[in-house]
């Protein structure tokens, strides 16, 4: 039973999918509680499948009952398992937001198919975590791709189109950059199944070196562009600034960060550190990452629209992920994965709560936030808790994952990177601080109302509230989830 | 000698990249937005294009079941692949046409340059 | 200036793509690596596990027939995102009217 | 459009057009073909009847409610095969350890859950085509073109 628990997971997003629009319309809260069961129902059993997997190793699942070469092959490690768990998760928390956002984001007569996207979203975010077929992973990327751009124009804003036409280019390119490579390791290889393409490419890559890097080339700017990776980032603050805050909120804290599991797939499954040495793609990587992190800090100073800026700011923050990843190291690669969670959940807490204060107050702009925090004590604070996560002080878990890459770095005799984290976190600071500051100081302090504070919809706190407070556990107790962490990323056969 | 008989042997294979780039500078480079959408589908079609050089086999049969003793069938494989792929890229196709039409109901243009233009101006009056 | 450059680059970029035929593998024949032992059970064993005698049908719909099933959800989802796009504004139109 | 030539043309030709269709999806499994190019022509028929008829008389003939049915019945079915190998022999999708009957290859009752999967398949690809045609020309009216009437 317990090894046919991915496919049922998935299988019930699909149902949740089909069913809302058997539902009635007029009772669309019905809908909601039924979506909510639904997701808690996954969570749970993602829950044991960790428990399961964390002792007894990877669930293996062969569809049709056919060979793994023959057929396709679902095969659920210890990364595979803790990122799902993390994307059902949060998508919870965020779909618990949703709830309460009647107004800003989606229009009520778009509700229906709002969710029906989100739940076919969720079953291709589930396939491509769990999936060990790179054709597979192409058709669920697809699926993604087209339901990650209407989740953003769903929001009918002149704007809105532009950019989702922006990201559907973009998002296609990639994709069909991604298909390219495949087609080229299938020729050299003639496998689709991850672990056979892997066993096959160490014994020929020496015969065919030019098609591999040019295979390599493709498949990781196709992930890459996806990823938002620096030099491919420009389709996301267009999208991230015009879409609804849950939508946004989805996609820079979930959508990008499952391609960016696909890619540590890519390079430690399918590549093997042989073949990445021997073409030098740690130090590609590497300096990616660098000028990444360097230059998304700079163009979010530039920025006066908040959304805009958390936009670039996610663009900084994905090259803190791939540096851990160019570190080939089992260190690195646990930093990542902690950064991967702990980034998504503090930029959605931080999209989450700038979605409560346009909601309420109707401004995007960086210097309208003066005096908030005594309107809006709750919001302001958990944005707070955000933004110094972001900046990495102590007892939050941003503070965690940037100390576990300057460990990394340190380990893997690269020191210099730690001033690039360092410089970063300043660069941070120079965009997040004044937000913070201007909302709890006031200029004219006659207009202070101590008792006026606005009334904001139950589920859009709780889920501001949950990602406040999960900020703070990982960051004061990260042991929580860095050990399994470690032992994940020990898994991949380091030499 | 040898050089041509390489060149020749790959025909295909640089039928499929001149087609793939040429998709891609479409896609990048031309302002009309429905030029951009036709480039992806030339895109599309270039890997389906190698992926059937990839399947094919000189003097193969259909890999339908013929009866006949000591035929050679094509690789199946990749029909497979270039199917699935073909649905995708119309789904995208159309969710992209449609974006088009909806930008033009909003802007009057489909063409790039001047839709940045408006935008900004939009921004301007916010 | 700035569109020669990009056809350079094109150019650059076609010329390393094209200079990876001096090792490509073989192509069009049997021996080609990607005819191996997977397209070989497929041409021995559909018709026997399948009782289809067409082999991409049987791959489609048996073998990976989760792929299909993809696909089929692409379409789905196609509809859905056109239909979210463009649909209600007619009908809004209409209660204005 | 008012050509009689044309209306009465086309009311001839649609049934042969879908014939071939359901022809094409009936023989995926003996024949090239299948669900794809099957549903793709059944589609394109009624493409062809919207496009001669205009969209008002196509609506009545294909709504909206039932293109509905028609995709989400298109998953529900394959999703149901699958899980009929889930409940027998613990594998989603499987074709000979369900116990579905394979027949003797060549025939047209044969192959198992292969034709099944192709109907569906079929019956979901012609209503996607239609229903995407409709939502763009919908869409094309919309607009101060008068576009098809």
């Amino acid at each position: 039973m317990i090894n046919q628990l991915p496919i049922i997971n998935m299988l019930l997003f699909l149902a949740t999918a089909l069913i809302i629009p058997l539902l009635s319309r007029r009772k669309f809260n019905i809908t909601l509680i039924f979506g909510f069961n639904m997701l808690a129902l996954v969570m749970t059993s993602s829950f044991f499948m960790l428990f399961h997997i964390a002792d007894n190793g990877a669930i293996i699942y062969q569809f049709g009952g056919h060979d793994s070469r023959i057929g396709i092959e679902f095969k659920v490690d210890l990364m595979a398992a803790i990122i799902s768990l993390f994307v059902v998760g949060l998508t919870t928390v965020i779909y618990i937001y949703s709830c309460g956002d009647e107004t800003e984001g989606v229009e009520q007569k778009e509700y229906g198919r709002y969710y029906i996207l989100l739940f076919i979203m969720l079953f291709a975010l589930l396939g491509i975590i769990y999936t060990n077929d790179l054709f597979n992973a192409y058709v669920f990327m697809e699926i993604i791709s087209i339901t990650t751009c209407s989740i953003i124009s769903i929001k009918r804003k002149k704007e809105t189109y532009a950019a989702s036409f922006r990201y559907v280019m973009l998002n296609e390119i990639g994709s069909l950059s991604y298909l390219f490579g495949v087609a080229l390791i299938y020729m050299v290889t003639g496998y689709t199944n991850i672990d056979f393409v892997s066993q096959s490419i160490q014994t020929i890559w020496q015969l065919y070196s030019i098609n591999i890097i040019i295979a390599l080339g493709f498949l990781i700017i196709g992930i890459g562009i996806k990823a938002a990776v620096f030099p491919f980032h420009i389709w996301l603050p267009d999208a991230h600034a015009s879409a609804p805050s849950s939508s946004s909120a989805l996609l820079s804290s979930i959508v990008v960060k499952v391609y960016i599991v696909v890619l540590i797939k890519l390079l430690f499954k399918v590549f093997k550190l042989d073949v990445l040495n021997h073409f030098h793609v740690s130090d590609i990587l590497v300096v990616v990452a660098a000028t990444g992190m360097i230059m998304g800090s700079i163009f979010a100073i530039a920025q006066k629209d908040v959304k805009r800026m958390l936009g670039y700011s996610s663009i900084s923050q994905i090259g803190y992920i791939v540096m851990g990843i160019a570190m080939f190291s089992s260190l690195g690669l646990s930093s990542a994965l902690f950064h991967i969670v702990s980034h998504g959940l503090m930029k959605a807490a931080l999209f989450l709560s700038v979605g409560i204060i346009i909601y309420k107050k109707k401004i995007k702009k960086k210097d309208q936030f003066e005096g908030l925090a005594y309107e809006m004590p709750i919001t302001m604070g958990v944005f707070t808790i955000a933004a110094l996560g972001m900046i990495g002080i102590p007892l939050t878990s941003g503070f965690i994952s940037k100390l576990t890459l300057g460990v990394a770095a340190l380990d893997h005799r690269q020191g210099f990177l730690i001033i690039i984290v360092v410089l970063s976190g300043l660069l941070n600071v120079i965009y997040y601080l004044p937000i913070i500051i201007s909302s709890f100081l006031k200029s004219e302090p006659k207009i202070y109302h101590p008792f006026k504070i606005e009334k904001v919809p139950w589920p859009m706190l709780t889920s501001v509230i949950i990602l406040g407070i999960g900020i703070l556990t990982f960051g004061i107790f990260p042991n929580l989830i860095m050990n399994i962490m470690t032992q994940a990323a020990e898994l991949f056969g380091w030499v | 000698m040898q050089i041509i008989q390489v060149f020749v042997d790959n025909i295909n294979f640089i039928g499929a990249v001149a087609l793939f780039l040429i998709g891609l500078r479409t896609v990048v480079t031309k302002k009309n937005l429905i030029k951009r959408i036709m480039g992806l589908n030339i895109m599309g079609t270039s890997i389906f294009l190698f992926l059937v050089a990839i399947g094919n086999v000189t003097g193969g049969v259909p890999p339908i079941l013929s009866g006949e003793e000591g035929v050679t069938y094509i690789n199946p494989i990749p029909s497979v692949l270039i199917l699935t792929g073909i649905v995708v890229v119309v789904s995208i196709t159309v969710y992209s046409l449609s974006l088009t039409v909806k930008i033009y109901e909003m802007y009057g243009t489909i063409n790039q340059d001047e839709l940045t233009n408006l935008i900004r101006e939009d921004d301007l009056h916010d | 200036m700035k569109k020669h450059l990009l056809n350079v680059l094109f150019l650059i970029l076609f010329g390393i793509l094209v200079y990876s035929i001096i090792e490509m593998p073989t192509m069009q024949t049997v021996d080609a690596p990607s005819y191996n032992e997977v397209t070989e059970y497929y041409i021995e064993n559909a018709v026997n596990e399948t009782g289809s005698v067409n082999f991409i049908s049987a791959i489609l719909a048996d073998y990976r027939g989760f792929d299909t099933l993809g696909e089929t959800i692409v379409l789905f989802t196609s509809v859905i995102a056109v239909a979210s796009v463009l649909r209600t504004v007619k009908k809004k139109e209409e209660e204005e009217a | 459009m008012e050509d009689r030539i044309v209306k009465s043309i086309t009311r001839m030709v649609i049934p042969f057009i879908q014939l071939y269709g359901v022809f094409i999806i009936l023989h995926g499994h003996i024949t090239p073909g299948g669900g794809f190019s099957g549903g793709t022509l059944i589609g394109t028929s009624l493409i062809l009847y919207t496009l001669v008829f205009g969209l008002p008389t196509a609506k009545k003939k294909f709504s909206h409610r039932m293109s509905q049915i028609a995709e989400s019945g298109g998953i529900i079915v394959y999703v149901g095969i699958g899980l009929v190998g889930l409940f027998i022999s613990g594998q989603f999708l499987t074709n000979i350890n369900a116990g579905f009957p394979l027949g003797e290859p060549g025939e047209l009752l044969s192959g198992g859950m292969i034709p099944l999967l192709m109907i569906a398949i079929g019956i979901k690809v012609a209503s996607t085509m239609v229903s995407l045609f409709h939502l763009l020309i919908e869409g094309d009216l919309d607009a101060d073109h008068p576009g098809i009437r």
